[in-house]
């Protein structure tokens, strides 16, 4: 699956883009946090505080609990400042 | 008629835009438009802002489109730039036409509302002092989105 | 700045007066704009607009003055035009600047509602079956202006 | 004093603008109005609905209850409709 990482959520983990296999037993995005926050020291800081991270699942907003699937585009990102 | 959606690093034409909108037509009564333009508070030296290809261009159809739901619209345009903007320069145009002035003036309230909670652009602000650092999201653009 | 007022038969530039509110600047974040137009309705062949020289530019000016004492506005723009108008052509301007979105919006639509019910112009409508007929002043508007 | 009539009132009363002098005991507009409907039949018909008409006297918005003096510019005119 690819996920995906947006301003400061991109800066701390170092990475733009990067693909991973969905580890049986994850099926939601709050899940996917927990798998992705152990990758690295950098993605334990982007993850460090959840409260501050927005997701998106196949690019439409989506919360803690989203089910997630093999093949999705998951992105992570601050909220939102446009406008 | 489909609302006009375009995310974009260069420029755009306002005028351009706004005649889109009227031009050969008589049934259009009422044309607001809103422009946001990047201000040099505390010096600023520019605002990057990143975005989310493919996300951005879908959320900013779905918000147009529920504003076209919302209202009796006879068109609505809605430019985001992203990239480097300096001060001065404009980042976003939301344009909406209708036969009376209410609709038009209050869905591009609404549309500006919206767009600044719900689509994914993230502002970065080069500072004067050298440095940069994220533009945080405001409660108030929350309570302010949330009244529609 | 004091608010720019134009009465006058001549259209106007639309794209040009708004150019005058943002140039050279760095401090207008927002710039609002509404352009009101005459519609074909019932075939409508074309709306003529009497009005009340001196008294109008009085109207208008105190009418600008109040949204500027009400928002932040860094400058305002009011222009209306009197004279024959044929369906599709703008009859009124009004454009507002401030540093954040919610003065230049609501003051734009603020301005809108005062001088549909407090400046002295009267519409008459040439109809398509020929003849003409004085337009009616609309409780709707009455209540628009009392909402401020 | 001058007296201006615009849009159907200027119609109905056949003149655009006209000079009076101002009667004694004539202090408000209510009381102007009986003093200008009794000009002509078209004047009468002019103001024959009073609660249509709308009056500004020097250029600023009036009431049936505010004063006029000799030299005021005085307007009568219907609801306005312009934006």
């Amino acid at each position: 699956m690819k996920i995906l990482y947006f301003a400061w959520v991109r800066e701390r983990t170092g990475v733009a883009e990067e693909e991973i296999a969905l580890p049986d037993g994850v099926r939601d995005i709050a899940a996917l946090v927990d798998h992705l926050a152990a990758r690295s020291p950098g993605h334990a800081a982007a993850f460090e505080n959840r409260r501050t991270i927005r997701a998106a699942v196949n690019q439409d907003f989506a919360t803690p609990d989203t089910t997630v699937a093999p093949g999705d585009e998951v992105a992570f990102f601050p909220p939102v400042t446009g406008g | 008629m489909a609302p006009r959606i375009l995310v974009q690093e260069a420029p755009f034409d306002a005028a351009a835009e706004a005649a889109r909108l009227t031009e050969g037509r008589t049934d259009v009564g009422a044309l607001a438009s809103f422009t946001g333009l990047c201000r040099a508070d505390d010096g600023l030296r520019a605002m990057v802002l990143e975005h989310y290809p493919g996300m951005t261009e879908r959320a900013l159809l779905r918000i147009a489109e529920e504003a076209m739901a919302r209202w009796p619209l006879t068109a609505c345009t809605v430019i985001h730039r992203h990239g480097r903007i300096t001060p001065g320069e404009p980042i976003v145009l939301v344009l909406t036409a209708s036969a009376h002035r209410a609709a038009a003036l209050e869905s591009c309230a609404f549309l500006m509302d919206w767009l600044k909670t719900k689509a994914p652009f993230w502002k970065r602000e080069e500072l004067a002092e050298g440095g940069s650092r994220w533009v945080e999201a405001r409660a108030t653009d929350e309570a302010a989105a949330s009244r529609w």
